[in-house]
């Protein structure tokens, strides 16, 4: 059936641009547009005069320039010849570890958080109470700055850990001493973690603007591939318990296969850990993480959790409890309940907020200013911006990539939403 | 311009550090003092007459040379490094030095280090937003030697994780370094490595294209350096003015010739100058000289006469 | 089977069994009802105290007199004894007045001081609204606040007459016309900012005059070309004002009859003096900006829902700080060359939209939680878009979101903060890194983040639990 | 008494509607509606759920936009010109199942907003208004309550009597009392009889059978999104000519 | 039909309950209960809000736990054992007012969960059972449906096939249709008149007075957590002992 169109009965008068309800929207929208355009020509006029004024142009060259500067925590090889745009890019991926670890740990610390709220034991209760709402109700700037401090105060100089030969002697102690079976030093500089090393490693291949860790690449696909026989050996448990009622253990067949074939890729390629070891000023070998990174990382999980766990929550005080009930009434134990009642459901409520604090938690990363953590705002919105002179462009530019950052987290938020949304009426 | 933007105004706006001892910082009271503080006190004292009528805004190492170029300061006095690329790149002029200085290190006696050079693979601070990260780098590269950075937003940071053993040692202009020195608990454990890895004149900054207001500043910081020169202090100004019969002088104090006229301020603009803060030893002395707690030494900053490099064209 | 019973008395109610009373079935029940439960127990008990062990004696030795942190240390090893540690708060005795006002002159404190009091004054009506007894209590607290507080802040004897007069006649018409009190509410801002910044009183007068002429020539030219178009004629006419006639007419009276505060510059503006001028500025600008958004969200307009979600999506997706170094850096290259303002005024306006695209985004959900019967009644009685919106949908979209909008408050209040690193005084940062640049005090570090910490606590925590309070309340409300 | 109230039809028109058609997307909810109620007249409208009464009565003051044909209300005629949508809105009066009265206001403030907005009658005198319609409405004390605090008879009372002060020459109602507990039912029919007795031209979407036979000049009946059948209301029960309508009448009597 | 489902009453003891009491904190809730209901037995309670109705069956299945005496149910005493509690919870089945489906699971799966999980029945076998109690119902077609989709008497109707699935031996219902809409109720009640015709023994929470005369052998009333007068549903209606019986007999009955 086709829409019907009505021809206006009376020819067009020009009052009907406001009061007639076909055109009258168009009016307000191209009153809006051209106010809109307006706007935006004048910023950009006014930019333009302003930077003619300054004798700058709007460009983006400098990025190929040659940086000059060091950084404390590059993932990707970077050195001081490096580019202005490598600086970047190792600002950006130092941010997205940052997120990244803490999302996982802001997560696991605000559902276990969570949990323990509702949980019938008062003093543990209250005890998490008094976490969250401590941890909420104070800025997050004082949390960094307050972990930054009490890891390089509280914590000893590396040449606490050093054993003189008079020590040696005398049969005394260092000050400090290496924890994890001497494999981890913790100095007021940062923490030294043991670096994996593969005596048989793959090499790499450079593809030009990449170069890719062939021993990495074989790990992840050995985890990948053992995730994949781990889900088929789930799902024909399900398919002979669909068959029989009976569900099959499989938990030390999936402990197998998860770690068995990684195990023996590890010892195939002659996997050893690089202890640090004291030397000089500073231990060497090993992986040094900076307390710039751990307390911004702590600070940021601890008080990220707390908005989780109060989000957990309510996501699980939603589900009513007849849901619960109803599962015991017909014979479910607690924990299958909690697995395929309560956990599905709550899943829907929890999930949009918590992305969305994944996204305030990505966007307070750069806060890591405060502890001079080298981010993205510490690289291109700090250093190169102070070096080369290009606010303009330093800012839109590191603008543009957080935008980007958070508009792919929230179409990832709305497609998996839109997945999950309960069917009703 | 600014000249004229700043007597119309009645007061000057002098771009200052966060908070550097001895050179510019905020006491109990909000009171700014120091150096750089002192100059700012003198071209205000020249243009309005009154060396109050400054109004200090702070600035970081990221925000200073952007508060200059938008007009939000009229003048940029603080301990900034006059370097090719900031004359030419970031439409700023560097009228003066007031400070010749170094960019050095600074280690724990106990350490057992005697020069820079032995410093491969230490942790070295450093303040970000400055010259003293690229000629970190590039010190370290030319002597082919490795260090692990810790940047920190500001000296005072800085210096607490130095002191706490957070890194081995301390890089910034030598200045700083001894005034940072001077304040630590037990001063004698520390000492100022021999290298001077860098130049470091330190100087007063104002817009490009401004020249008037340029003269204004660099010439009102002349007058303080010939005001050591010839002898005039604070105290015995307005005796001078009468009294002397040394023709620079005169022309200095505005007591003959057009010097301030010229310059589109009054005559006796400058001996106001030197009357609100004293000459540039007596501004030396008091913030950052031997004797107060910064305790630095002339050295390069000595006059021209006695040695050092602080050398103002003649006055006429 | 056939049972009959019929009970001819009543069973008493019993007491429950011995088990199940007491201290021991409350622990039995809270703390040690299972294993699990029990370990769990004993861990917290243990972190509770491995924490007051760790804490306490630091917390015992606290040194109030002293003028700097050696002799603080001094004080400790002597009070305690070697390698004892204690707290400092002597340093929060010397600088406080720094964390609270930052540089503001110590003999015009009672202006800030005031403006809080007035700003809950301002407040009132919109808190509880019609509830004259509340009010009563909110207004009386601030009469005895503002008696105590302005003495000790010395306020000279006519600001604090005209004070507690403004403040008796306040809660006066809050009882006879609460109301009316909304009229205070309108003339706050200009009010709170003459306070703080002082100068001729003039100046905010002539200001809010604009407001007055904007309404004046919508009032007449409304019946005359139609509601939009005479809203748009009020703009002009109000913009023409300020840009044109502010400032000579405001020169004039003050020449006629001056009358004014000392002026004080914003670089004198710190610690929470700052913090709360940005943050309420910052939320209050931002109200009819997100209303604005919100509705431009809703609009089935394609080019305004357009312009409307770009820009909240834009704030919303950038960190506050890239927003603050804006502030900082950029806005002076988008605006007219040579114009320059505060950098505290830059901050807010920046501020200001930052909060403006997440009080969209709360409002949208007050206004999608309206069912759509109410605009089809507004529909029905007559009532144009711009009417419906104000007197049926709005007030009722904004009563639902007032919770949600005071914790966007609390996160805004947080992140004032951040300003410290644009060059503000904040408290935090800001006034903590002076102290700790004081020769005095260099080497403290738990102490102010401590006492900064508490007074945010107390403040964020404070409308948290109020805003709880008024969930509960909505609820409920009218049923 | 309702026999008398049937007396009062003019001859004077009160709503025209020829040819109207009107679509949801694809979907034709209305088709070919022709209907001329005249002034006085007491219209009910019934039909199985989902057959566009409501959308029809709906068109009528234009909360929904008919897409051919002509609707002409009072002599105006409903087009895309909001001077006329404005005119015609305020000559109508509408009375919803769900009331719809606004949660935030009073009573009184409910019942004066219109008047004091569109109409621009002074507070006082449309506060004397609302007075006077309540107490018709029997419920003047209530006036200074909240509607949430009222029960949902009373509430829909309020609903009628905030119509009725804009002074309405055509009420419209929208299953009145469908989502109204048994016991109140009768409360507001008989506020609505008491309307009808007092010659309000009124178009009523309802399944009150009663209400039809006592007051009703007409009853409509519709499905599909047409008029099936139109008659007066003693012909209409007693003798329905269409199958659908009997098929109708049986289920909704029966039960 | 109602009188021939009477008859099939056994000897076989289903729920022994003797001086049970409980209490909520210091709230006596239940105060001394005794009784006994035999396999195949249809009980109908009812009793004042807050009476303590739900408490009593929610304590036969062990939602509640009780302080002080017996409950044994098929044999089995109610302790704090996990295994016995999971035995009874097998053992019986429960409706409850609000339903309570799975809203993230189909309809299917809703009733397949417990066989499954609980019973190890295979997946298809547990679905044709499903199949055949929603034919039960009524309402196979709704299979794949989700429960959000479904009408309140339809989601009922579905939360008594799902305990059906799990073939119990006594059906505890609590108000199962005081959350429908009027129209519903018959759909439930009839379904539940159906599950009486078939034996199985039915403590039912409700104040439908029809369906306890229709099917109960015994009717039980309640008052401030006692039990005031049990008696066969025609002499407990016609002939009531207690004043309190009576009060309340012409509360629900005179409405
Ligand atoms: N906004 C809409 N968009 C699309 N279809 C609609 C809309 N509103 C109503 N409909 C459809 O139009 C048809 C007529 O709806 P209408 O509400 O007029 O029926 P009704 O006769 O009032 O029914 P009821 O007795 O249930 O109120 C229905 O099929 C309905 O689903
Ligand atoms: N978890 C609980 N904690 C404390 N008291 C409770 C709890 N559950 C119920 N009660 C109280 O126990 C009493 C009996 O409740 P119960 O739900 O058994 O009554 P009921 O007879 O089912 O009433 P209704 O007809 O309203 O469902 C009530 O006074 C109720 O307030
Ligand atoms: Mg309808
Ligand atoms: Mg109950």
């Amino acid at each position: 059936m086709a829409m019907a169109t009505d021809v206006p009965k009376d020819s067009f008068r020009l009052s009907m641009l406001v009061y007639d309800t076909r055109y009258r929207s168009y009016t307000i929208q191209i009153v809006v547009l051209l106010l809109f355009a307006m706007a935006v020509a004048w910023l950009l006029n006014n930019t333009a005069q302003n930077l003619a004024a300054r004798g700058k142009e709007f460009n983006f060259a400098f990025l190929w320039q040659r940086a000059g500067y060091d950084i404390g925590q590059q993932l990707i090889p970077y050195t001081n010849d490096s580019t202005h745009f490598r600086a970047l890019l190792v600002g950006l991926i130092n941010t997205l570890v940052v997120a990244f670890w803490g999302c996982i740990f802001a997560t696991i610390l605000g559902v276990i958080v969570g949990v323990l709220r509702l949980s019938h034991n008062w003093l543990i209760s209250r005890m998490m109470t008094v976490y969250v709402e401590t941890f909420r109700n104070i800025p997050l700037l004082l949390w960094i700055l307050l972990s930054y401090v009490i890891l390089s105060e509280t914590t000893p100089q590396p040449r606490d850990f050093r054993v003189t030969d008079e020590m040696a002697a005398a049969g005394e102690a260092p000050a400090a001493s290496m924890i994890f079976f001497d494999t981890v030093a913790v100095t007021n500089r940062g923490t030294n973690v043991p670096a994996p090393l593969f005596e048989r490693g793959l090499g790499s291949v450079d593809l030009g603007f990449v170069t890719l860790n062939l021993t990495l690449l074989a790990a992840l696909a050995v985890v990948a591939g053992s995730f994949w026989v781990n889900h088929r050996l789930v799902a024909a448990a399900r398919a002979q318990q669909e068959a029989t009622g009976v569900r099959p253990a499989t938990w030390w067949k999936s402990i197998l296969i998860l770690f068995g074939p990684f195990i023996a890729l590890m010892a195939a390629l002659g996997f050893h850990l690089e202890v640090p070891e004291l030397k000089g000023f500073n231990f060497t070998g090993g992986i040094l993480v900076a307390h710039s990174f751990t307390a911004l990382l702590i600070a940021l999980t601890l008080y990220t959790a707390a908005f989780i766990a109060e989000i957990v929550r309510a996501g699980i005080q939603a589900i009513s409890r007849g849901q619960s009930e109803a599962a015991f009434a017909l014979g479910l134990r607690p924990n299958r309940t909690t697995r395929l009642i309560i956990l599905p459901q709550a899943l829907r409520v929890i999930i949009p907020p918590l992305i969305s604090q994944y996204l305030n938690l990505t966007k307070n990363t750069s806060l890591g200013i405060a502890v001079s953590y080298l981010d993205l705002r510490g690289t291109l919105g700090g250093i190169s911006l102070n070096q080369t002179g290009r606010e303009l462009e330093c800012m839109l530019l590191m603008m543009l990539i957080y935008l980007t950052i958070s508009l792919i987290i929230s179409a990832a938020m709305n497609l998996y939403n839109r997945s999950v949304q309960l069917k009703a009426r | 311009g600014t000249l004229d933007d700043v007597k119309a105004r009645g007061e000057l706006i002098c771009g200052s550090n966060t908070g550097l001892t001895g050179f510019g910082a905020p006491d109990a009271s909000g009171n700014w003092t120091g150096f750089d503080v002192d100059l700012c006190r003198a071209i205000a004292a020249a243009v309005l007459g009154d060396p109050t009528k400054v109004k200090f805004l702070p600035t970081t190492g990221e925000t200073r040379f952007t508060a200059l170029q938008s007009g939000e300061v009229d003048v940029l006095v603080r301990n900034s490094t006059w370097s090719f690329s900031r004359d030419s790149e970031l439409a700023l002029d560097f009228v003066a030095v007031n400070y010749y200085d170094g960019q050095g290190f600074m280690v724990k006696k106990d350490l057992g280090v005697s020069s820079a050079k032995e410093l491969d693979g230490a942790t070295v601070c450093i303040q970000t937003g400055t010259t003293t990260e690229l000629n970190l780098a590039d010190f370290f590269k030319q002597n082919n030697i490795s260090y692990q950075p810790v940047t920190v937003a500001d000296d005072s940071e800085a210096q607490r994780q130095y002191l706490a053993g957070a890194c081995d040692a301390y890089t910034t202009d030598a200045s700083g370094l001894a005034a940072s020195r001077a304040t630590m608990p037990d001063a004698d454990t520390h000492i100022i490595l021999p290298e001077i890895i860098s130049k470091e004149p330190l100087g007063p900054a104002v817009r490009h294209g401004d020249n008037q207001w340029g003269d204004v500043v660099r010439w009102t910081f002349f007058a303080l350096l010939v005001a050591e020169e010839k002898g005039v202090t604070s105290a015995n100004v307005e005796e001078v003015a009468t009294s002397t019969t040394d023709e620079e002088v005169k022309r200095l104090l505005g007591v003959s010739g057009e010097m301030g006229a010229k310059m589109g301020l009054d005559n006796d603009a400058f001996k106001r100058a030197i009357a609100a803060v004293g000459n540039y030893g007596e501004v030396y002395a008091r913030n950052i000289g031997e004797g107060t707690t910064i305790n630095l030494a002339r050295g390069l900053n000595a006059l021209w006469t006695q040695g050092g490099l602080q050398y103002a064209p003649p006055f006429r | 089977m056939d049972q009959h019973f019929s009970r001819s008395e009543m069973l008493p109610p019993l007491a429950p069994p011995i088990t199940e009373r007491g201290a021991v079935k409350w622990m039995r029940e809270n703390l040690f009802s299972s294993p699990l439960n029990a370990i769990l127990t004993l861990l917290g008990l243990a972190a509770i105290y491995a924490l007051v062990a760790a804490s306490l004696p630091w917390w015992l030795n606290s040194v109030w007199n002293a003028e700097s942190l050696g002799q603080c240390r001094a004080i400790v090893a002597e009070t305690a004894g070697e390698g004892a540690t204690g707290a400092c708060w002597a340093m929060i005795r010397e600088r406080w007045h720094q964390f609270l006002f930052g540089f503001y002159p110590p003999d015009q404190w009672w202006r800030p001081i005031l403006a809080l009091g007035l700003l809950f004054v301002a407040l009132a009506p919109v808190l509880f609204a019609g509830q004259k007894r509340n009010m009563a209590f909110l207004l009386g607290g601030i009469a005895v606040y503002l008696v105590v507080t302005l003495t000790l802040a010395e306020t000279p004897a006519a600001a604090f007459a005209l004070a507690v007069a403004l403040v008796l006649g306040l809660t006066a018409l809050s009882q006879v016309q609460p109301g009316r009190l909304l009229w205070f509410t309108a003339i706050y801002p200009a009010l709170c900012f003459w306070l703080l910044w002082g100068g001729t009183v003039w100046a905010p007068i002539v200001a809010m005059a604009g407001f007055v002429l904007l309404y004046l020539v919508f009032r007449f030219a409304a019946p005359v070309i139609g509601l939009t178009p005479a809203a748009g004629a009020g703009i002009v006419a109000a913009v023409l004002w300020w840009l044109y006639l502010q400032g000579p007419v405001s020169g004039l009276l003050q020449g006629a009859l001056p009358f004014g505060l000392r002026a004080i510059n914003s670089d004198l503006f710190g610690g929470f003096l700052l913090a709360i001028v940005i943050g309420v500025t910052g939320i209050a600008f931002s109200l009819p900006i997100g209303i604005l958004l919100a509705l431009g969200r809703q609009s089935d307009m394609l080019i305004v829902k357009t312009l409307s979600v770009g820009f909240i999506e834009f704030v919303r997706g950038v960190p506050l700080i890239t927003l603050l170094f804006t502030a900082s850096l950029l806005l002076q290259y988008f605006l007219p060359p040579g114009t320059n303002f505060d950098i505290i005024l830059r901050v807010i306006i920046l501020v200001t939209f930052f909060a403006a695209a997440y009080l969209a985004e709360v409002i949208r959900g007050g206004l999608a939680a309206l069912p759509r019967g109410q605009y089809e009644a507004a529909d029905a009685l007559g009532l144009d878009y711009w009417r419906a919106q104000r007197l049926i949908i709005l007030p009722q979209a904004l009563k639902v979101s007032i919770p949600a909008i005071v914790s966007t408050f609390i996160g805004l209040f947080k992140d004032t903060t951040l300003v410290a690193f644009v060059g503000l005084m904040d408290p935090l940062k800001g006034v903590t890194q002076i102290v700790r640049a004081d020769i005095d005090w260099k080497g403290i570090y738990w102490e102010p983040y401590i006492f900064v910490g508490a007074i945010f606590f107390i403040i964020c925590f404070g409308m948290s639990r109020y805003s709880m309070y008024l969930e509960k309340k909505l609820k409920t409300d009218h049923r | 008494m309702a026999e008398a109230a049937k007396m009062q039809v003019s001859d004077e028109v009160a709503i025209q509607i020829t040819g109207m058609n009107k679509w949801y997307g694809q979907f034709h909810v209305l088709r070919d509606i022709n209907m001329t109620v005249m002034r006085g007249e007491r219209i009910v409208i019934c039909g199985p759920s989902g057959s566009g009464k409501s959308t029809l009565i709906r068109c009528i003051n234009r909360l929904e936009e008919h897409q051919q044909g002509q609707i002409i209300v009072d002599g105006t005629e409903l087009t895309n010109d909001l001077k006329n949508i404005d005119k015609v809105r305020s000559e109508v009066g509408m009375v919803f199942q769900h009331f719809n009265l606004f949660p935030h206001l009073t009573i009184l403030e409910n019942l004066t907003l219109a008047p004091i907005w569109v109409r621009k009658v002074p507070k006082k005198e449309a506060e004397e208004t609302a007075m006077y319609f309540l107490s018709k409405v029997k419920i003047p004390e209530q006036a200074h309550k909240y509607p949430g605090q009222l029960s949902g008879g009373q509430q829909q009372r309020v609903a009628i009597a905030r119509s009725l002060c804009m002074k309405p020459r055509i009420m419209l109602f929208d299953e009145p009392t469908s989502a109204l507990d048994p016991e109140m039912i009768k409360e507001v029919l008989d506020t609505m009889i008491q309307l009808a007795q007092e010659g309000m031209t009124m178009l009523c979407v309802t399944h009150e059978m009663g209400f039809a036979q006592a007051v009703a000049n007409r009853v409509i009946f519709m499905d599909q999104g047409q008029i099936v059948e139109q008659n007066a209301p003693k012909e209409f029960f007693s003798n329905p000519q269409s199958e659908r309508t009997k098929l109708f009448l049986s289920q909704i009597l029966g039960h």
